[in-house]
C-alpha cells in the first residue's frame, strides 16, 4: 500500500465520517456531537475495530511463544502490525519497540540510560552522571519533560531547556550555549500539542550530533498528522502513540536506531525478553524483544497496523493539507473576534492542525463548559504542558484540534460558541 | 449549572484578598487545570473569625469560596466542618443528593454542577484550603 | 452482581463455548481446535469485546483529562472497570494501578524501590541496598524473577531463594534461614504457571511481615482462576494480567495496600500522575494515578470490567471446580500411559488447573507439533520458567492448561494425542 | 513435516559427540524452549576438517545438526557458508523457496520445516553455531 494517492484531490470528509460511528452521536440533550479533541485522543474506524475482533475472533494466541497454528498465525499477525507501522515512519521493523503508550517509551529511554551505570560495557555511550546535561524545552508535554527530571535526579545529571518566543516559537537564540560538549541527550517535540508550532528538527539533531548527544523526539503530534520518516529526520530515538493515529489504547511505539537499541539496556524485564536466565544472571535477546517484556499488546498492535493502513490510504499529505485547510479557518475565525487570544502561532508556518486561546474575562473551564453545553468537545486546561502555560501568562487554555473527519462547519459551530460564551459571560 | 447565584458570586466574591492577622495559610492547586487558591483561616476561641483567599480559577471555584466565606466565618469550627461535610457530599452525588437550603444557604445552587464531575474539584477547591488551613492551626480538629 | 450462584451446579460449558466464536473454528486441515492453551493467555467472549466496541464507538475520548461529555462519559467507564476488579480481587478500587501487563506491575515495585534512594524521606521504607536481602522462589515466571535481579543489580542488594522439592512444591525446610532481618522482600507465585503448585501464602506473609519485609504475589494464575481476596491474603502487592482472565490484552493490574502506595515513589512519569510541574521540578498525584502516567488502556479496563462480570456470573467456586475436575481427568489419563512423566504434583491438593509433562524419548517440541496436527493447541518450552526446569532436570515440558470452556472430551483428546505422539516417534 | 530423512538423521545422527582436536566451539541456545547445542569445528587450510557437536535438542534440532556435518565437513569455508546461505534461505522462505537438491541434499528434506515459523530456529539452531565457531577460528570469514 503507498501514499500516493493523488494528493491534490481533498479528503472525501463525508465518506471518512461514516467509518466512525461515534460522530454520528448526540451530547448535552440532543446536540450533534463536535469532536475537536483529537489531539488529546482520536476516534476509531470501523476498518480498526473490525481488524482487532477479526484477529481476536479467529488467531488468538499468545505470540512469539507458542508452536501451535494459532500462536503461528498471531505472531505474524503481530508482527504484520510493526512492519506496516515501521515502514509508515521510514523506518526498519526491528527498529521498533511496542510500548503501552508514548510516555512509556520516553520513560524507557530515560531508564535504560540510568540502568547503564550498571549494565555492562557496551552500555557505557548512555551512562549519564553529575556534569552531564538533559537539554529539553519550555514547550514540552509532561511526557517528555518529567521523566528527564527523574533521570537527573536518578543520576546526578543536569536539566537545561530551551525557551519559548512570544510568538510561540522554540528560542533557539541561544543555542550554542544550552548544546555543549557536556550535553548528552536533547529530547523535544516534533509539534507542540498546545502551541502548534512544528519544531526544527534538522537545526536540533545536527547541534545535538556535533556534541556527540542523542536526539529523542517526541513524535506524539507529528506522526497522526504529517508525513514523518524517522531516517530522514536523523533523530536516535522517537515515541508517538497509536490512540492519537485511529488506533487502539494501549499501544505506543518507540522508535531506536538499530546500533542504538543494540547496545542499549534493557527496562522492563520478565518474559520473551530474554536469552538465557539462571537464579544467578540473566543475558537478554536482540532488539526490539529486549524491550518488550511480558504478554504484548497483540490485538492492539494488529489495530495500528489496520490504522496505518487506513491513514495510508487517504495519504498522510492530503491528511496535512486537510488540516491545514481547518486551522486556517479557525485562526481566520478566531482572529476576527475581540478579546479571543490565540496562545502559539498565529500563521500557517511551521504549524500543525490544533488552536490554543483563551478569551478575555473568561476562564477557560467556564469556556469549555459552554461549548460542551454546545456539543463542542475541547479540551479546557494545561494540556500536559504546565510549564509551557506558565511562560506564556497563562494557567488555561481552551484548545481545539483536528483530524481528518473533521469539516469546515465544525469550525464555525467552534467560532460562533465561542462568541457565546462571550456573551453569556457579558464580556462581548 | 450556571445558577445566576453562582455568577452573582462570580462576579461580586465575598471575602477576598489576603488579609492580616491569621493563624494558618493553605496554599491548593487543582492538577489538570492549574488552577490554584490560597486561602487563610483565623480561628478565635473554636470559632472561624475571618477567612482570607486569593488565587486563580474559573466562575464555579471562585464563587464556591466566596459562599464558603459565608457560610464559615462566625461559626464554630465544628459547625464549619458539618457544613463542608454537607457541601461535599452534594458535590460528590452525582446530582442525586438533595441539598438542605438551611445548612448550605446560597451553597445549594452548586447543586448542578455535582453532575458535572470533572468541575466538581473547582467547587471544591477553596473547601480543600479551608479543611487544610484549619488544620494547620493549634486549634484544628483531626481531619480524615 | 455476585458470585454466589449455586456453587454446586456445575458450569454449562455448551453455552459457554457459544460465547467464543473461536473455538468453533478448525485448525491443521479441518482440525476442531482444542485450546488448552489459557494459562499462555485466554480466548475472550463475545460480551468483552461488544463492551469495548460500544465503549469505542458511544463514549471514547480521554479520560481525567477532558470536561466534556465524552470525557466524563470515558472516566466513568474507565473507573466503573477498576471498581469491579477491586470488588472481584477484594480491594479498595484506589489499590488498584492500571499496568500494560502482570510483568510491567513487578517491574513498578521493584523500580520504586531503587527510585526511593533518590525520592524524598517518607520514601524510606522502600530503599535497598548492599546487605539487604530479596527472597524469591525457583519456581518464578521470569515476569517474578528477572526484576528482582536487576533491582538487584542497581542497588547492591542480594537474591536468595526456596528451592522446589521432588514433588513439585515450594521447599520451605530452610525458611528461617532464608527470611530473616536483612530480608526486605518476599516475591513469589500465588500458583505456578508450570507445576500447578498453589504456595501457602499465609505461611510466607507471616514470616516476611515478622521481620518488616514486604510479600509481592504473583497472581496471575491464581486471580482467573479461583477466589482470591487480597486483604484476606494480607499481601503487600499482587500482580495479575487481564489477558489471562478473558479480558483484552495490555491491561493488567499492580494491587498495592493503600498506605504503601501512598508512600511509594512513581515509577513511569508523565501526563496525569502529577500535581504540580515546574521545569526545576514536579510533585506528584496520590495514588493510582500516580503511577499510570499517560494515556490509560481505557477501552482495555471497560473490557476488563466485562470480564469480572462474566467470571462473577459463572463464580469463580465454580470455575474452580470446573478446572479440578479437568485436571483430575488429565491426570488420571496421562497417569496411565507408560513413558509420560508429569512435572509436578500429581495429587489434586494446592493445586491448578494445569498439567505440564514430558514424553520419555520425544522432545516436547516434537509431542507439541503432534498435538499440533491434531488440532490440539498446548504450550511447549520452558513457559519462561527456566530455573525452574533446570531444577526439574528437564529443559523443557509439555503444558495443557484448561478454563471455563474446555471440556472433559478435550482431556481426552489430549490423552489420545500423547499417545499418537509416542507411536509416532516409535517409542510406544 | 516429518520427513522420513529427517528421522533418520535424529535416530542416527551423523558426527554426534564432542572430539579433539579442534580451533573453534560455539554454544547456542534456542531461548523459548531452552534446547542448546554445543558445536567445535576444526578447519585445515581453508578447509572444513571436522565438526563436532552435543547439545539437548528436538528432532529438527538434531537432525539438521547431523546434516550439517555431512554437507560441509571436507569442503572448503566459502562452499560451506555458501551452503549455510542456501539453507537459511529456504527456513526463512515460509515454504516458498524451492530448494536445490545438488547444493542441500538431505537438507532439502526441511523444506516443510519453513512452513512452521516457531520450528525454524530450531532448524538453524546447528547452523548458526557452526557460523560463530568458524568465525572464531584465525580463518574465520567475516560473517555479517
Ligand atoms: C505465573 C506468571 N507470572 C507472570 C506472568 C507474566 O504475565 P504477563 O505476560 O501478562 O506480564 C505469567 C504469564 O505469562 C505467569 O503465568
Ligand atoms: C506532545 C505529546 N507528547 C506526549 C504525549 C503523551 O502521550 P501518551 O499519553 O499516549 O503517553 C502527548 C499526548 O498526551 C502529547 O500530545
Amino acid at each position: 500500500m503507498t501514499t500516493t494517492t493523488a494528493n491534490s484531490v481533498p479528503l472525501d470528509v463525508a465518506a471518512i465520517r461514516a467509518d466512525f460511528p461515534i460522530l454520528s452521536r448526540t451530547v448535552r440533550d440532543g446536540k450533534p456531537l463536535v469532536y475537536l479533541d483529537s489531539g488529546a485522543t482520536s476516534q476509531k474506524p470501523t476498518q480498526v475495530l473490525e481488524a482487532e475482533r477479526r484477529f481476536l475472533e479467529t488467531s488468538n494466541a499468545a505470540v512469539h511463544r507458542g508452536a501451535h497454528q494459532l500462536a503461528e498465525e498471531a505472531t505474524d499477525a503481530y508482527e504484520y502490525g510493526r512492519a506496516r507501522t515501521a515502514e509508515f515512519v521510514g523506518a526498519s521493523p526491528d527498529e521498533l519497540v511496542f510500548t503501552k503508550n508514548a510516555t512509556e517509551g520516553i520513560n524507557l529511554v530515560a531508564y535504560a540510560m540510568s540502568n547503564a551505570a550498571t549494565a555492562g560495557p557496551e552500555a557505557s555511550r548512555f551512562v549519564v552522571g553529575p556534569g552531564d546535561e538533559i537539554v529539553i524545552t519550555e514547550m514540552e508535554h509532561h511526557a517528555n519533560l518529567v521523566p528527564w527530571q527523574q533521570l537527573c535526579q536518578r543520576t546526578g545529571a543536569t536539566l537545561k531547556w530551551f525557551g519559548v518566543t512570544a510568538d510561540g516559537r522554540l528560542d533557539l537564540s541561544n543555542l550554542d550555549e544550552l548544546i555543549t560538549e557536556r550535553t548528552k541527550v536533547v529530547a523535544f517535540t516534533h509539534q507542540s500539542n498546545v502551541l502548534g508550532t512544528i519544531n526544527p528538527v534538522r537545526v536540533l539533531v545536527d547541534a545535538a550530533h556535533k556534541v556527540g548527544a542523542l536526539v529523542v523526539l517526541d513524535a506524539c503530534q507529528s506522526v497522526p498528522h504529517f508525513p514523518v520518516n524517522f531516517h530522514e529526520l536523523g533523530v536516535d530515538f522517537a515515541a508517538f502513540a497509536g490512540h492519537k493515529m485511529l488506533a487502539p489504547y494501549g499501544i505506543g511505539v518507540l522508535y531506536g536506531r538499530r546500533e542504538l537499541l543494540e547496545a542499549m539496556p534493557p527496562f522492563l524485564t520478565g518474559g520473551s525478553m530474554i536469552e538465557l536466565v539462571r537464579m544467578e544472571g540473566t543475558t537478554f535477546a536482540a532488539p526490539p524483544q529486549r524491550f518488550e517484556a511480558g504478554t504484548p499488546m497483540t490485538s492492539e498492535a494488529v489495530g495500528l497496523g489496520a490504522a496505518v493502513d487506513y491513514l495510508s490510504v487517504l495519504g498522510m499529505e492530503r491528511v496535512a493539507a486537510h488540516e491545514h485547510v481547518l486551522t486556517e479557518a479557525a485562526l481566520a475565525g478566531l482572529g476576527e473576534i475581540p478579546g479571543v487570544r490565540v496562545v502559539g502561532p498565529t500563521d500557517m508556518k511551521d504549524r500543525g492542525g490544533l488552536v490554543s486561546f483563551v478569551i478575555d474575562g473568561v476562564h477557560p473551564h467556564d469556556s469549555g463548559q459552554v461549548l460542551d453545553s454546545l456539543g463542542i468537545a475541547v479540551r479546557v486546561g494545561h494540556h500536559c504542558a504546565w510549564p509551557l502555560h506558565r511562560a506564556c501568562g497563562v494557567a488555561s487554555t481552551v484548545r481545539a484540534s483536528f483530524y481528518v473527519y473533521n469539516e469546515l462547519s465544525e469550525v464555525d459551530a467552534l467560532v460562533r460558541g465561542v462568541r457565546e460564551a462571550q456573551r453569556f459571560f457579558g464580556v462581548a | 449549572m450556571y445558577q445566576e447565584i453562582i455568577l452573582d458570586h462570580y462576579k461580586n466574591p465575598h471575602g477576598r484578598g489576603l488579609r492580616e492577622p491569621f493563624d494558618a495559610e493553605s496554599f491548593q492547586v487543582n492538577p489538570t487545570c492549574g488552577d490554584e487558591v490560597t486561602l487563610r483561616v483565623k480561628v478565635d476561641d473554636g470559632k472561624v473569625a475571618d477567612v482570607s483567599y486569593d488565587g486563580q480559577g474559573c466562575s464555579i471555584s471562585q464563587a464556591s469560596t466566596s459562599v464558603l466565606t459565608e457560610l464559615v466565618v462566625g461559626h464554630t469550627v465544628e459547625e464549619a466542618f458539618a457544613t463542608m461535610d454537607a457541601f461535599v457530599e452534594l458535590m460528590q452525588g452525582r446530582g442525586q443528593v438533595e441539598p438542605d437550603e438551611d445548612v448550605l444557604e446560597d451553597g445549594i445552587a452548586f447543586a448542578g454542577v455535582a453532575k458535572y464531575p470533572a468541575r466538581v474539584k473547582c467547587a471544591l477547591l477553596g473547601w480543600m484550603a479551608f479543611k487544610d488551613a484549619v488544620a494547620r492551626t493549634d486549634s484544628g480538629v483531626e481531619t480524615a
